[in-house]
């Protein structure tokens, strides 16, 4: 365990651990849009930044987003100064202007003050912020069938060729971690739609709800050794069915006490 | 044939000195980029055509080398003829019958040829002489432009490899560390970092495996020195990098070439080659016991690959993306094991520092800048080429004793160093001595060594707008102060070129630019913003004329200028052809006239004006 | 160590407290969500309450392909960490018990994390169908997930 | 567009099947075919283990890679600060003219592509336009289209 001062109280953190996970653990309140615990941090979306400096190093200041800093014994970390206020407020600024129309991003730069933007909106613009946590779920999960393409200001979220992704298995892991909720999708008539891709929906047996993407399911079935069984009805017909069960062997014990 | 061992070198280098000798004329021709431009290799093909169909005195095929960059290049295509150093300026396929004639057959001197110093009038035959040349000293350039650069053998014969024997033979790992260390050399290829502490750091983490990389993505524009020392002296990178990986104790070492230099992938791969022959890569080298060899990794066109994190991505066949680097890639680099990344220049000065030993290098430059460092001379400037000067002279030296000052009389504005990361300095500021610190200080940056000199025919905004729009494409767009940042950065300059900008804006450019340096990812974000930032600092009466007067003060801004037909106007119909929206209209020996209102003021007809018939106002 | 929640249906009355107790227990912001614990009923008057079992091979944790439903070790619960949770559902359609749930209110995966050691849904049984008491375990049939 | 699939694969296997041959090999195919044939990117990705979509996004992110193809004869304009001053901009702009393309683009007819690239490290002497790797130094306006058509 290493000593950090975090906003003037000193801290106890593990060694190598991530500021903004101890920042988290204190419940001081950091935005960060790209980063989530099931997926690497990548530093994009720069929000988390804070201004760290060093008990026994004079005069070392740095700003370093926090979600990428390891912490080390004797880092002083502030969290709200007036030039992390004044970075925050003008990456929400590109944001807005990035994002007019994404009510996250409103509500963010809002909280923050900054209610409309300074700079021009980019034309056709959509919520999309770049921050790459679908191609991190989606790589965790080891199908990479979507990825950041082209570069710079041009960079857009995509799949090969802009076409039906082969390896997506219609999961919706990435619509789900994103952050503004910009990846569409829809499940109609027991089929699901996502990158311009149809999925057939696994369909209760019983009741006729849809449970998860066929693709997903032989996925679950191949890599996590689920069995294939257990894909079959709703979990509100397997519940019912564990308390059919359930009921029959307490009846039968109940019977034979009798 | 193996060389395992410093008798054998010694041996080798006598032989190829011997044969050099026999030699008793060379004609050296630039292959250089600037020379190659102009047509050189067709000139290095006619003298071989001459001599394989006809006999002269002291000459043979093989007395014709082709070199790489002699540096010179204002004045090329070039030939040298060695060991007078005659020297030949803008030769044309036409003149070779001649040079050979009268030069190598008859030992005149072909004055029409010769440079003239414009101070003095007078020709001037050996190179040497010529200020552009006297004025530098050359340490990572020693072999450029001098030998072939095919041909091991010459780098043998001027030394080659005997500072990578004397290394692997005679010293210690540690001692070869602490010899980088003294000499005080700082990183060539822009942020300066110690040489020596890098190296050192690599050897201490504890590894199976550490990688040696060179830089060669040397993506500035307006910079071709890494270019040139890859394309000219291949060896020298390549004995450096064996030296380094002897010190840190790396087995496998990779030279990244950027897409833009296919001839430096070839020359570098012959030069690999060869040097696997000899036994200067491979195993047991120099019977040290060091294993190391060298790959080339060829880059894909793009300038954020510059950035170490995102070059050692791009060797591992990813996209060149950088990452943050709270842990450091010499800690960990390459496929996340430690890794020495060095750029051209500082890999080629290694041997000369082993070679002639640190106190000598120290010596050199200033205290905390030794040594010297190569600079590419571009833009407004009469002497453009490849120069290499001690650190600590200034840039007025550069410009004018070196750089022979403005071309057509016009009035110096601007020199602007470091690339799209570094800045542009005024008039003012030309006394200040070139080191990594100064420089830095006045707003700009060394950088890798590009220095583009400006005229009042530049318009500093538009330079800015230039250069944010290079960064705006070159961005790899992962973090939002660069990708977003930039892009309005560039949005608003161009606003203010256009002349629809309110001082306003200014203020809200100088509070973005702020953020982006210091909340970006990695070092092109984080110096993004300079370009504008400098020429905001040193030139804010230009910005202020664009947007209080709608003026553009260099002429170049379209939206705020008009071209004129003045007097002087010959009917020459140049002007007419060029014109790509038909603006101009006129007879043969009349006067033209130019439609303003049709006119979109590319400026095609001002360009081709022999007459200075178009004014801009 | 070796507690786990105890399941009496021949006691339970269908009085669905524990559905109450355990919404309110995990309520955030101020809006019951929804229960992890369904007395159903299998026959006329007969009830179940239907709740995780925590599973020693659970394969909502094996489902699970970020690593968000971990064993407790010291509860026995495999709890979800919402933090890690992405909410692509495969737990909710692994769990061959129907035990992973959806709560709509908070748009939230749910599951039985025992309240953290005191199953406010046994503490809350009137009649003592749920209980959360010490069973005899043998060291190696428990493998943690 | 159909291309010989033993071709791509002969080219793909040149270099070792791993991931980190990826650059390399678009390079590859890229010297072959001018551009990168969708048909072989997919080949790539399944012969080197990437997935296809790391694959287009190199594909998108190097300069050097095209994805559609291009003419016989590829034009460059070089646009690094030195050629910037020099009047590139009107060079350019010749060539847009003179071909009735943008940069970036090709001729209807395949014969001309035009591109534009960040500094070929001829700074010395520029303008520099480059024509199927020929270089043209100090390249003047009324040139440009001249250069380009003769190849």
């Amino acid at each position: 365990m290493i000593d950090i001062q975090l906003n003037g109280k000193m801290v106890k953190a593990e060694e190598g651990e991530m500021l903004l996970s101890i920042i988290r653990r204190e419940g001081i309140d950091v935005p960060a849009l790209c980063d989530h615990q099931a997926i690497e941090p990548c530093g994009s979306c720069r929000l988390c930044m804070v201004e760290i400096s060093h008990r026994d190093w004079e005069g070392w200041k740095k700003h370093v987003t926090s979600c990428l800093y390891p912490a080390e014994d004797g880092l002083i970390v502030n969290t709200h100064t007036e030039q992390v206020l004044e970075i925050r407020r003008n990456i929400l600024d590109l944001y807005l202007a990035r994002c007019p129309n994404s009510k996250v991003i409103q509500k963010l730069a809002e909280e923050h003050g900054v209610y409309k933007t300074s700079f021009d909106k980019i034309p056709n613009a959509d919520n999309c912020i770049m921050c790459y946590a679908c191609t991190r779920i989606c790589e965790v999960l080891g199908r990479s069938a979507i990825s950041a393409v082209y570069r710079g200001h041009d960079k857009v979220i995509a799949p090969p060729f802009n076409e039906e992704p082969p390896d997506c298995i219609g999961c919706l892991s990435c619509a789900m971690i994103c952050p503004t909720g910009v990846i569409p999708w829809s499940d109609e008539n027991g089929v699901r739609t996502i990158w311009k891709k149809k999925f057939d929906l696994i369909v209760c047996e019983k009741c006729g709800k849809e449970i998860i993407s066929r693709d997903f399911a032989d996925y679950l079935i191949e890599t996590r050794a689920i069995p294939e069984d257990y894909f079959k009805s709703c979990d509100d017909c397997k519940r019912i069915d564990l308390a059919r069960k359930m009921g029959a062997i307490v009846l039968q014990a109940e019977e034979a006490k009798l | 044939m193996r060389v395992d061992s410093v008798t054998k070198l010694d041996k080798l280098r006598n032989d190829y000195r011997k044969l050099i000798d026999t030699q008793k004329k060379r004609i050296l021709v630039c292959l250089g980029p600037g020379c190659l431009a102009m047509g050189s290799d067709t000139i290095l093909e006619e003298f071989k055509k001459v001599f394989s169909e006809k006999k002269v005195k002291d000459v043979t095929v093989e007395s014709v080398k082709k070199t790489g960059c002699h540096g010179f290049c204002a004045r090329g295509p070039l030939v040298v003829i060695e060991p007078d150093g005659i020297f030949y300026t803008k030769v044309k396929k036409i003149h070779v019958a001649e040079i050979v004639e009268k030069t190598l057959m008859n030992g005149e001197i072909i004055d029409k040829l010769l440079y003239i110093d414009p101070k003095s009038n007078k020709q001037i035959i050996d190179y040497k002489e010529i200020p552009f040349y006297a004025h530098q000293q050359r340490i990572s350039l020693r072999n450029v432009g001098q030998i072939d650069p095919d041909n091991i053998g010459d780098y043998i014969a001027n030394s080659g490899y005997a500072a990578m024997a004397k290394a692997l033979t005679t010293m210690s790992p540690q001692e070869v560390i602490d010899e980088v260390s003294k000499s005080g050399l700082r990183g060539r290829g822009g942020a300066g970092f110690p040489t020596g502490r890098k190296w050192a750091t690599c050897a201490k983490v504890e590894s199976d495996t550490r990688y040696v990389i060179c830089n060669g993505d040397e993506g500035d524009p307006g910079a071709f020195m890494d270019r040139c020392i890859m394309e000219g002296d291949p060896h020298s990178v390549i004995e450096g990098m064996i030296i380094c990986a002897f010190a840190v104790g790396s087995r496998e070492g990779y030279i990244y070439v950027r897409e833009e230099y296919p001839l430096a992938v070839i020359n570098l791969q012959t030069a690999i080659d060869a040097a696997r022959e000899y036994g200067f890569l491979g195993e047991n080298i120099m019977g040290s016991g060091l294993n190391f060899d060298i790959k080339i990794s060829r880059g894909g066109g793009a300038f954020v690959c510059g950035e170490s994190s995102a070059l050692m991505k791009s060797v591992a066949g990813e996209v060149g993306e950088p990452r943050a680097k709270y842990v450091r890639s010499v800690v960990k680099g390459l496929r996340d094991q430690p890794t020495v990344l060095n750029n051209v220049e500082s890999f080629a000065t290694v041997p000369v520092i082993l070679d002639k030993g640190s106190e000598w290098f120290a010596s050199i430059g200033t205290k905390k800048s030794t040594g010297t460092k190569a600079f590419s001379l571009a833009g407004k400037i009469n002497n453009t080429g490849l120069i290499e000067v001690p650190m600590g002279v200034t840039l007025r030296e550069i410009i004018y004793d070196i750089g022979d000052g403005i071309p057509k009389g016009r009035k110096f504005k601007a020199v602007q160093t470091g690339g799209p990361s570094g800045g542009c300095l005024p008039e003012d500021k030309l006394d200040l001595p070139v080191d990594f610190d100064t420089l830095t200080e006045a707003g700009s940056m060394m950088g890798s060594g590009g220095m583009v000199i400006m005229d009042d025919q530049t318009c500093m905004v538009e330079v800015a707008r230039y250069f944010l729009e290079f960064l705006v494409f070159e961005s790899c767009g992962k973090c939002v102060p660069c990708r977003e940042g930039l892009y309005q950065l560039y949005k608003l300059c161009t606003k203010i070129c256009e002349g629809e900008a309110t001082e306003d804006d200014i203020d809200l450019m100088e509070k973005l630019s702020k953020t982006i340096q210091i909340a970006s990812l990695c070092g092109l974000g984080q110096s993004g913003p300079n370009p504008f930032v400098s020429t905001l600092q040193y030139f804010r009466d230009e910005y202020l004329a664009h947007i209080r007067d709608k003026k553009c003060p260099g002429g170049v801004c379209r939206k705020l200028i008009t071209y004129k037909i003045n007097d002087l106007c010959t009917g020459c119909l140049a002007c007419i052809d060029v014109c790509p929206v038909k603006a101009i209209t006129g007879k043969k020996k009349e006067k033209h006239v130019l439609d303003t209102d049709i006119c979109d003021r590319c400026g095609a007809c001002y360009a081709v004006c022999t007459f200075d018939a178009i004014d801009i106002e | 160590m070796n507690y786990r929640l105890v399941v009496n249906p021949s006691l339970c009355t269908g009085c669905r407290t524990c559905e109450l107790a355990c919404a309110f227990y995990h309520t955030k912001d101020k809006k019951p969500g929804r229960s992890r614990i369904y007395p159903i009923a299998h026959a006329p008057d007969k009830f179940v309450p239907v709740t995780c079992l925590q599973c020693d091979d659970a394969a909502c944790a094996k489902s699970c392909c970020f690593d968000a439903l971990k064993r407790n070790e010291t509860t026995g619960a495999i709890e979800l960490n919402v933090e890690k949770c992405v909410k692509c559902r495969a737990c909710v359609a692994a769990c061959p018990f129907g035990c992973a749930l959806i709560d709509e209110v908070h748009d939230e995966i749910i599951k039985c994390d025992l309240c953290g050691g005191s199953p406010a849904c046994a503490a809350f049984c009137p009649t003592k169908a749920l209980e959360y008491k010490k069973i005899e375990v043998k060291a190696a049939s428990r493998q943690s997930a | 567009m159909t291309h010989d699939m033993d071709k791509i694969r002969e080219i793909i296997s040149r270099s070792p099947a791993q991931p980190s041959s990826l650059i390399t090999v678009l390079q590859d195919i890229q010297r072959e075919f001018h551009y990168l044939p969708c048909e072989a990117l997919k080949e790539a990705s399944k012969m080197l283990y990437v997935p296809l979509s790391k694959v287009f996004s190199a594909s998108t992110f190097y300069n050097a890679f095209s994805l559609t193809p291009r003419g016989e004869n590829i034009i460059r304009v070089c646009q690094g600060t030195a050629c910037h001053i020099r009047g590139a901009d009107q060079l350019l702009e010749q060539l847009e003219t003179g071909l009735q393309i943008k940069s970036g683009q090709t001729t209807p007819d395949m014969k001309y592509t035009l591109e534009v690239v960040n500094c070929v490290g001829a700074c010395a002497m520029a303008p520099v336009m480059i024509v199927n790797d020929k270089y043209h130094a100090n390249v003047r306006v009324d040139r440009a289209l001249k250069l380009a058509k003769r190849g």
